[in-house]
């Protein structure tokens, strides 16, 4: 089977969409440089030319503004920002404007666009390099958000959202960029409206958010030979929010831990676990969890920084508390090693070395 | 270009227009049905007149919260904006928007919003999207004094110049913000200063002389045009009723009566009328019928507005998103 | 006793505070204004001068870092939006700096500062003028979020914010501006993290932000008499939202209802549910359930506007729903006649007559 | 001021000691022990020491992502600048900011962080508050070519001008915001006859010479602090290594290997040691004096940094809220 990274599997989400429709423009601050946003971008200027990928001046706000202008007279901006951090400074143009242009003037023009923002941690990112701001956008009606975890969806959700008549936000974890996946070849479309079960199983609903899937999964495989099964549903979007989706699994299981990205205040897990609670109160069987960051910045340190970031070892601890399972110490011990983040904490992988 | 009567007229004509329709919107403002914040443009009509005498069709305007005559100039359909602020099903917005946002695209009027410097950048980028898809239209944005202290003006004079769009700027200096006079806000130099500074070609006129502003505006739109660069038009020019709603405010006490009068003194309606008159460009009575027809344009459209439905509230639950048809694949 | 507005008692809350403190300044765009910002600063220019009462420029991410820049050097700002829409402009310096300035700084500096932000409703204030954008601030660590419902707490509190060492964000409803209350004439300090039982009950517990909570006291006064005692919480504060409170009412009714002025989508109505659900699951009897905007934006027309906000009915109904009490048709008739909203319903009080 | 030899001997030496302590830091970046973000000064050091010479230790300085040399030159402690990268309890900020968040306070260095533009309006409102305080000390910002496009700038530039604040901008323009050169991102037109329009007094001037950097900031700052206004200081400059990170990048191939020699030619660490020697106002002797001394300063910062606590994953909850001392009545 073809694969390919999660960042690779952006580059030709891009790459097809710009070839099928002349409409799509691509800019950004680095976009044709030669770190090419952590590869997502490689080759496209050569490919569709300075006529249509741009870098651009340090002017977030303004550059939102013009792209969204330009949408209105025809094209197809795709922006994207290295750093979620720095598309506060354009929150006045994506709320005021790229949100309610469509409502306001009566469904008489559209914002089709995509702002790409790019979350993470890791390598010392520290206070206002690493936030995890999806809640911030989820709550704005006239936005669609995407969160793709896998590089399957990456591409497809990439190429919907360019599809799509109306402003996305989407947003890829940095530490997902470097995972593999199977991407099939050829242009698709996924929906940007519905969660996807990634992993079947009875005993409890795990509904997690972008790179938390990842951590998911580790527990839901290494949880299944010892006989639990566990279901996890990566959300995909973050708005609209598919509660249906997570619903259904509940009635089955029971139970519910919400896994997030971001700081647990006011997060988009807070929103499902209430969403979910307001809809299917019966059929749950104890309190839903949810699993996210402490509700403070991440320091810079990485020995500071140790521990904050939940992972799976927290969600095995949880899914035992909410299922009340014990293993056996040597089964318990098994899972614990099978799931341990192995070298430093601070990077996705041993191969990444820095410097940001 | 302006050197026609019939310029010359129609020109008076655009700018009576816009005075007759405020006044008649600030008449019927106290009746309680138009339920939505009006910025009026009496005083300033010169500008919109004259910067969209001498536009295409085709180029297309951005607008802010004091919106009536920019939409009204460019051709704007005048009962749909009524209708707009009487919150009716045939408004320019359906009722979505009211007095701050109106749209009409067939006519070039791309849209007005509510936050200062909001709609800038959009005419940037309007302008830019001509340049890639090679078409001839100009971005236009009108905005106050006021915006001009807002980042994003620096961030589309940034990058209009870098590209030398074909973009507008037309700045409408009536000395305030609100309440607040320039002095409180801005240090003493000019405006378009800041624009040249950045590398645009800067004019400046007195927005009282309508022809002197569609002198200008007709250069700075052919060199725009002709790919010379984004061009910035700085215009004087007085608001005389209050910020925001129908009256004069005087009461306010926040600039002075006499101030008030020399600003009414300059009226640019006035003005156009006595040049018209005193070079016999144009007899009274066919100034008269102009009058009259406007009247009863205007009547037409007060009627044509309140005899429109009303929308529902459920209405309201309706195009929060585009339908993306081309994602049906 | 002695009664003022809700305006009236901001105003005198910042005159006490500037009395007090020669480091307070106030700035904001028409603060000295003929109509300073609905009368909340009326007079303040004329006592304090010039050099501690500004107007400003409209720049509202700069002269929000320059208020910071100030904070820093010894000033004690207070900054006021006469829309929290504007707020979206200063994100940047608002996240990015005033929340998390003392923290990745290890606490040698930090930001004395009160945001004012006024969120509202009503005559056409339509899409961009209208916004009630607490969630978004409500979810960043580092701020304080006050929402205020009376003119007792609005004193009160802003005198707490602005000896607070931290940024607070200050957000009150138009709305409220010209209700009275009691409120003493002296300086008075309330807290910023508890939540206050306003009328207390045993039928359900009505956890109500801002403006709501005159909602839902109408309510409880009008089901009083028919012998439906409901527990009326006012909030009064979104960061950090006291659960405790909440959750012991929940302990004693049973039921939650939360009521908040936001879209729902992402709210801190739905912070609030999850919270209580969490620490509380087996004290619930029914499901949660919470009443706020539907998830798009307001249209400038009344007619259109007309449904939008939920007010005293809807609360009556879902109080209803909860408890399942059916009171007898006359009774029924008289609490909606008691709660019902006089005069158009897109003003305050019949005196309100525009222009914005 | 700078016309005296000790003076020209303490900016080589305060230069010097920038470019060996990020020497220093970029040899030891691969030990792979400083985990987090790294934006290296060197070559452009002349600035950071010229500026700093013609400060007051009262005067605050701001600044952005590249602040070691603006750290170390406007005094701040070297010990506390490697252990904050090590992300040891002893750094600067106890390690919660690293590279990029650097302070100083006693030493007058305010903060320096990571978004580009962010700290420019405070170094504003430091000047600010000093007027308002009737205290003498300056608002510094230290910020780069790039940090011009964005809005917050013009911003910052209106409100300075309009109260004729005592403040510096030092614009250090090396071309480059991360791999984009200039040209992609302005129009040709220079940064500070911007500043010049808003009604700024500007300066220019060779970024690697930093005797002339000190001239124009002691002009500039005595301006400023006499109530002439603010004062904008643009300097050529070039970077030398890779925007981020420990290396230098000729592969990358963004700028061309002439661009990258031409530059390093302009050193200006060499530079003023040719000057001193040349001009016979230091012997050999004496700089290689300075060099050793720097050496045993650096040595001893790694040694203190090395053998400090290491913070715990617990003390990251803590300082999340400033006490409130005066809400204790
Ligand atoms: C970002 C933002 N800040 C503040 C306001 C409130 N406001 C509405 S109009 C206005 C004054 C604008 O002045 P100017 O640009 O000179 O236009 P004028 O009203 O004089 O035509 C202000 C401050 C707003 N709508 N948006
Ligand atoms: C608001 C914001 N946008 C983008 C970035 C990413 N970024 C970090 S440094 C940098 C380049 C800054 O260029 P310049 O101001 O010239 O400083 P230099 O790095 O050249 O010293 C960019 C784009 C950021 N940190 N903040
Ligand atoms: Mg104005
Ligand atoms: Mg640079």
């Amino acid at each position: 089977m073809r694969e390919l990274t999660y960042a690779q599997a952006i580059q030709e989400g891009l790459h097809q969409s710009m070839w099928a429709d002349p409409r799509v423009i691509l800019i950004g601050e680095g976009v044709p440089d030669p770190k090419a946003i952590f590869g997502t971008t490689a080759g496209l200027r050569e490919s569709f030319g300075p006529q249509r990928v741009f870098d651009m001046p340090l002017s977030e706000n303004g550059m939102t503004g013009i792209c969204i202008g330009a949408a209105l007279s025809g094209l197809r901006p795709v922006m994207v920002h290295q750093r979620i951090d720095f598309g506060l400074l354009a929150m006045d143009q994506l709320v005021n404007n790229a949100s309610k242009w469509h409502y306001m003037f009566d469904g008489l023009a559209h914002v089709p666009m995509v702002v790409r923002f790019i979350i993470g941690r890791g390598w010392g990112q520290g206070p206002q390099h690493s936030q995890s701001l999806q809640a911030l956008f989820a709550h704005i009606p006239g936005f669609k958000v995407a969160l793709p975890a896998t590089a399957y969806d990456a591409k497809g959700m990439l190429i919907s959202a360019i599809k799509d008549n109306n402003p996305v936000i989407f947003i890829e974890h940095r530490w997902l960029h470097n995972i593999k996946d199977a991407v099939p070849a050829e242009a698709y479309s996924t929906p940007l409206d519905c969660a996807r079960v990634l992993h079947e199983g009875d005993r409890v609903t795990v509904a997690a958010f972008s790179y938390m899937v990842v951590e998911a999964m580790q527990v839901a495989r290494a949880l299944a030979p010892h006989g639990i099964r566990i279901e996890v549903i990566d959300m995909r979007s973050a708005r609209p929010l598919d509660v249906d989706t997570v619903a259904k699994s509940v009635r089955k299981t029971g139970h519910l831990l919400v896994l997030d990205t971001a700081w647990s205040s006011g997060s988009i897990a807070g929103e499902l676990v209430a969403r979910v609670v307001e809809k299917e109160f019966s059929a749950l069987r104890k309190a839903p969890m949810r699993i996210a960051l402490p509700d403070y910045p991440v320091p810079t340190s990485h020995h500071m920084a140790e521990g904050y970031y939940p992972g799976a070892i927290q969600i095995h601890e949880a899914i035992s508390a909410l299922t009340a399972v014990t293993l056996a110490p040597a089964a318990h011990e098994a899972v614990l090693a099978s799931v341990r983040h192995s070298g430093p904490h601070d990077v996705p992988n041993i191969r990444f070395t820095g410097p940001f | 270009m302006m050197k026609t009567p019939a310029k010359l007229i129609e020109s008076y004509r655009a700018m009576l227009r816009i005075r007759r329709v405020e006044e008649a919107l600030a008449d019927r403002y106290a009746e309680q049905q138009m339920r939505c914040p009006m910025h009026l443009c009496i005083g300033q009509e010169a500008i919109a007149a004259g910067v969209c005498m001498a536009l295409r069709r085709d180029d297309v305007v951005y607008s802010n919260h004091r919106a009536h005559g920019h939409y009204l100039a460019k051709g704007g359909d005048l009962n749909a904006m009524v209708a707009e602020l009487y919150g009716r099903t045939t408004g320019c917005c359906g009722g979505r928007g009211g007095s701050m946002h109106l749209i009409d695209q067939r006519a070039g009027f791309m849209g007005s919003t509510a936050i200062v410097g909001g709609t800038v950048p959009l005419a940037v980028g309007a302008a830019w999207a001509a340049r890639l898809q090679s078409k001839d239209f100009l971005g236009v944005a009108f905005f106050g004094d006021g915006c001009f202290e807002e980042g994003v003006i620096h961030e589309s004079l940034n990058f209009a110049s870098l590209h030398r769009l074909p973009v507008l700027f037309v700045c409408e200096n009536n000395n305030f913000a609100v309440y607040t006079p320039l002095s409180e806000r801005q240090p003493a130099r000019p405006i378009h200063a800041i624009a040249q500074a950045h590398g645009w070609h800067t004019w400046t006129g007195d927005g009282n002389d309508v022809e002197a502003v569609a002198a200008i505006a007709c250069e700075a739109a052919n060199r725009a045009r002709a790919g010379e660069g984004p061009q910035f038009i700085e215009l004087e020019t007085y608001r005389w009723r209050e910020h925001c709603g129908p009256n004069f405010d005087e009461e306010l006490n926040y600039r002075s009566i006499g101030e008030i009068a020399a600003g009414k003194q300059r009226c640019p309606v006035a003005r156009s009328r006595a040049k018209l008159i005193g070079e016999c460009l144009a007899t009274e009575a066919s100034l008269d019928a102009i009058e009259h027809g406007i009247a009863v344009e205007i009547n037409e459209a007060f009627q044509f507005a309140l005899s429109s439905p009303l929308p529902l509230g459920t209405d309201a639950a309706t195009k929060v998103l585009a339908v993306s048809n081309s994602c049906a694949n």
